[in-house]
């Protein structure tokens, strides 16, 4: 019998090397994505903003490390779980929180709201409902990009609780016989809404679905966001030279519960305070202090961030209300 | 009779059918430890132990055939979908498994099998949470579908449902869980295919059932101010149909409205119609009215989400239409 | 004009559609080296290439979800389901996904991409492989639904659907393949939405799609024989529908008799019926009559299929019920 | 990382030991399945069964030898392809082939045909035509099996074609999960219709599936009955002790096409050739000649096989046709 592994990165605890200017937009980004998913908490509780409010909150470094492995006309795919993929990706928070009010001048004009965030022009293919369906889609911008040879690669990002579906098993199984140019990425949380890996899976380790299919996997800490963009640009290069698939899974945490409805009462206060002082948002910032980024410098990027987000949602609040959708049911 | 709630009913009738019969079991997502995704399931867990109150991965179409393998050796499975939206991913199994296999083996296999779990559009939660997907299954002969509107009906039918040899799909309304109503404290079964008058009328008949039953109550309450007496039939079960409630209805009043959440093409409104207007002919005054959802994908403002959905001034506005008043 | 298959004019629609436009592909199972299941995509892997016609594993959500991401990025997919029956384990990516995308994202991306395969009852292939479910996707806003019944209407429906901007449901007559008809040599595309009548006739309205045209053309000629004149029409698409092609011949007859190969309850003749009666109840002479299959999943035997199919014969007896001649 | 694999027993080429008394009754299955496929084929292209029929000749060795593993009460779950399994699970040739010729006779009085064989009393679970959507049924079976401890084992079959849908890759999930008492067989005959194992999957070995899931595996040659009645039964015995699945490759051929209107022109005439020259029924003859059993009872053997077969075929040729439907559509 063929030995099943391949390309396979092993495990790694040093620390990757990094200059302020490489990290501090990484920083940014994290620190941008936290703030508008508290202002979303925010205005959640104040009822401004509706339905199902999954916040990515723990879990910045993943969907930012992995964008940033990317050329900007290459493809995201995500699910409902999409505001920092979203941000990753050039999304403004004006046009996501907007979004989030449900107004006409959010970023899909009311009709998507959190869980349906899509850009053409910024090549973000969605936020998805549907857990496992979007794999196929993504597959599907890969199929495209290796049909027309254009060197795209499509990033596509799901929870360890979505490996067990059957869209998510065909999506791999294609990928692998075509050898499409996508690069699963599986955010492994630890929680499938109330349900621990162990009741979902047989194993531990969800990056084996590969094996079967002899495609090449990845598997890591998701705090680190450098480590994350390094190990990405592996997987994104080998998608983009040869067009083989990776199944990566990146080991993170959400802090806060499943969605806002849910309080999470099926995990201890000691497991999210050992999560949460692995925090990858103050893991970057003690980073960047190491590497000498000023104090001030800190502060003054911190204060941007604040004054972007309280900018995005003062124009939520203030633009017109959502006020069509028959136009866009079927294009004429 | 204790006043309770249409979740609490669902879960009464669970747990008493649990009790009675040990070949019933619960499977589905967060049902167990989570005590449900929107809590029908409180409590299971805990009395039944996880032998009887099964958590799944998410495998929707592997955890209905699960349940559909089980039943034709003779379990009384219970499927819960988190909601009826993810049923899509598992259709296959209901209706090429569930419900032909009694037909296929000629009668050796039965497939005794509820699929339940909330349904219809819910609160913002947008285009692909938020559909109303009985005109699908009523579709499928084999299966039977239930679309209960009141706690009472709930939990009568629900434990109909379980007890019954066939696969039932039976759809809860999301909205409704809260919804409270008087429920006797003495077991009841309420049979599939009977309908039920919930509020008597003798000018026009709205035909309606799920979460659209309490629009047409209240849009009845506002004909009343006018002097207008609708009747509103609530057929409870979509199929078997139970025409003939309706029909008697429409022969009194002579006017049939249909209210219905889904979306108006090839809607179960359109097969009521047509039953009313072959069996009705020589007593309607006036071509049978509906009113649905807009024909489009639900969009997640909470404005446009009220304008697409059936309100009360829509029904208002279409029973006046068919009394020529409009 | 040549006399053609129905099978060669799908054939010549995605052959010069696929010389017309670089994006246009075909994916599915057989496809390719075995020159399709039902031989509907004869010899274009010899003249496209594997990578423009795609043999796919047995994997319909992953091959339908890939033509749908695909279509976002702007290529023109054709998915061929190797049967419709098949597309139940992909129907989540046509409803959550194809359907819906448009919409979700405020028409941020569209998806161009045709759905197709052999549908409806075939011969004796039984229960799980035997069902038409038109009135499925025909619900479903978003779509559009196309059932050709002639090689002339398959071709230039088929390159419209191709053309189109939006998710087409493709559904060909599994029985229909060898059926000819007379085909231009020259390029013609037939509007979707636009439906046809098959036969003229003044004294009652046949509604009818797919294989029912030909079940009901051989009534008209049985009718005929007793001094009744039946108009057939074809509204070719169902979703969107032409109403007004129907209702101007109900206006002109005052009978209307659908006639449809799927299941009776919430079949899409009940939509039908509905319109009609909405449009044309001062125009109606009778009831509407539909004609369906039993409310049954279909049976392997010969004389049982048979019996489960409207016939010739179930036609003209309800020509003959909307006449009261019978 | 965990080592993905276990309990994965190792391929041997030594011929297992036997008897002609244990082998007699596999010999005699197997010559009946081929006579009744071979009746069948025949009365099809007189046009006296129609629809599809899927024909098993060549693969034999599988469906007898694994059956010969269970115990009467097990359950077997098959695919269309369903006359071979049918049989060895005990169902007569009189009730397959009035079934076949759509009498009311039939093993379900002409309501399935070919593709839809059932046996409550002999735990014959069907007969499925949606590729992949039968391996949860099987699923089940065990979970009740499970459920009510009544030490119940279910096989699963399906061809190699099936592995890369959705209803398979989450019926192996769960029963790896929640460990199920199911043994899922998959009979590799090299082709999906025309497709060829290499344009459906991306490794070669089947049996793979079961690394991601830490499920225990085998895969071997299935010409020879003895060998997989002895491997089937060492899966079948986890399931039975341990509640254990197994997922099991049989490599296998069908000497006919996919089904009857399938010409097979995608394979050449040698390959076929050369499969035919392993044809595990002259195989099994010639293990029973060498065992000792004289030829005046082979030949005894097959003159009984033949008058059963003719006998069905002239019960069903007299048998009157199936008559009603609407009974069986709601159990009242
Ligand atoms: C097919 C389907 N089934 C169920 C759901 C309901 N649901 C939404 S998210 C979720 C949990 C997903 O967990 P995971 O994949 O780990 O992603 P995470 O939310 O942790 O990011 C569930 C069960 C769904 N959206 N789709
Ligand atoms: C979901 C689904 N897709 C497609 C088909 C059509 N189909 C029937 S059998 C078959 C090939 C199956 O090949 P394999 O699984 O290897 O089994 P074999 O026929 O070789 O025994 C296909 C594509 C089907 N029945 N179901
Ligand atoms: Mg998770
Ligand atoms: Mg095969």
């Amino acid at each position: 019998m063929s030995t099943p592994e391949k390309a396979r990165v092993e495990p790694d605890d040093e620390p990757v090397v990094a200059t302020v200017d490489e990290l501090k937009p990484l920083y940014r980004q994290m620190l941008a994505i936290r703030r508008l998913e508290e202002a979303s908490a925010k205005a959640y509780s104040q009822g401004k903003i509706g339905g199902f409010l999954h916040l990515i909150i723990g879990q910045e470094a993943v969907c930012v490390g992995a964008t940033a492995a990317l050329r900007p006309d290459d493809y995201v795919v995500a699910t409902y779980r999409d505001h920092g993929h979203a941000y990753a990706k050039g999304i403004s928070a004006r046009a996501m929180m907007a979004e989030l009010y449900g107004k006409k001048t959010g970023l899909v004009k009311g009709l998507g709201g959190s869980m349906h965030f899509f850009d053409k022009g910024k090549g973000f293919l969605g936020g998805h409902g549907i857990v496992g369906g979007h794999v196929p889609i993504a597959a599907g911008a890969a199929f495209a990009a290796k049909y027309r040879g254009d060197g795209r690669v499509a990033l596509c990002f799901f929870g360890e609780g979505a490996s067990t579906i059957g869209g998510f098993a065909e999506g791999l199984a294609l990928a692998a016989l075509w050898k499409l140019p996508v690069v699963l990425i599986c955010e492994n949380n630890q929680y499938s809404m109330g349900t621990p890996l162990y009741r979902s899976l047989a194993v531990e380790d969800v990056s084996m679905r590969a094996l079967a299919h002899g495609m090449a996997r990845d598997r890591f800490d998701g705090d680190d966001v450098l480590k994350v963009k390094q190990r990405i640009a592996i997987a994104v290069e080998r998608a983009r030279e040869t067009n083989e698939p990776t199944l990566v899974e990146v080991i993170t945490y959400r802090f806060r519960g499943h969605s806002m409805s849910d309080p999470g009462l099926y995990r201890t206060k000691e497991e999210v305070e050992e999560w949460r002082r692995r925090d990858p948002l103050n893991r970057t910032r003690v980073r960047l202090e190491e590497l000498g980024m000023p104090a001030a410098d800190l502060e003054a990027l911190e204060a941007d961030v604040k004054a972007e987000i309280e900018d995005a949602v003062h124009f939520a609040e203030t633009s017109p209300p959502a006020d069509e959708y028959f136009p866009y049911v079927i294009k004429e | 009779m204790a006043v309770i709630s249409y979740r609490e009913a669902l879960n009464q009738a669970m747990r008493e059918e649990m009790e009675r019969d040990e070949s019933v079991f619960i499977m589905g997502e967060e049902v167990g430890h989570y005590q449900g995704a929107y809590k029908v399931t409180q409590g299971l867990l805990q009395r039944f132990s996880s032998r009887r109150v099964v958590d799944t991965p998410i495998a929707e179409m592997g955890f209905a055939g699960i349940g559909v393998g089980a039943a034709m050796v003779g379990l009384r499975p219970i499927i819960e979908f988190m909601t009826f939206n993810f049923s899509l991913v598992a259709i296959d199994q209901i209706v090429s498994n569930a419900a032909k296999m009694y037909q296929m083996s000629a009668g050796a296999f039965h497939v005794p099998i509820v699929f339940r779990g909330p349904s219809g559009p819910a609160v913002q939660v947008a285009s692909q949470h938020s559909q109303a997907l009985e005109s699908f299954y009523a579709h499928v002969p084999g299966l039977k579908v239930v679309l209960p509107s009141t706690a009472y009906d709930a939990k009568g039918l629900l434990k109909t449902a379980i007890r019954d040899d066939n696969p039932v799909v039976f759809m809860e309304g999301e909205t409704l869980y809260g919804t409270t109503w008087e429920v006797p404290e003495q077991e009841y079964l309420i049979p599939l295919g009977k309908g039920d008058i919930k509020r008597p009328g003798k000018d026009v008949t709205l035909v309606a059932w799920s979460k659209m039953v309490w629009v047409c109550l209240d849009a009845a309450k506002a004909l009343a101010a006018e002097g207008i007496e609708a009747e509103v039939v609530d057929p409870r079960t979509l199929r078997p149909l139970d025409t003939e409630i309706i029909c008697d209805s429409v022969k009194k009043t002579g006017r049939c409205v249909i209210v219905e959440v889904g979306w108006p093409v090839a809607g179960f409104g359109a097969e009521v119609a047509y039953q009313v207007q072959r069996q009705c002919m020589d007593h309607l005054d006036a071509p049978i009215e509906r009113v649905c959802s807009d024909d489009v994908p639900m969009p997640y403002a909470k404005n446009l989400e009220d304008e697409v959905q059936p309100q009360v001034k829509d029904v208002v506005a279409a029973v006046k239409r068919a009394l020529y008043l409009a």
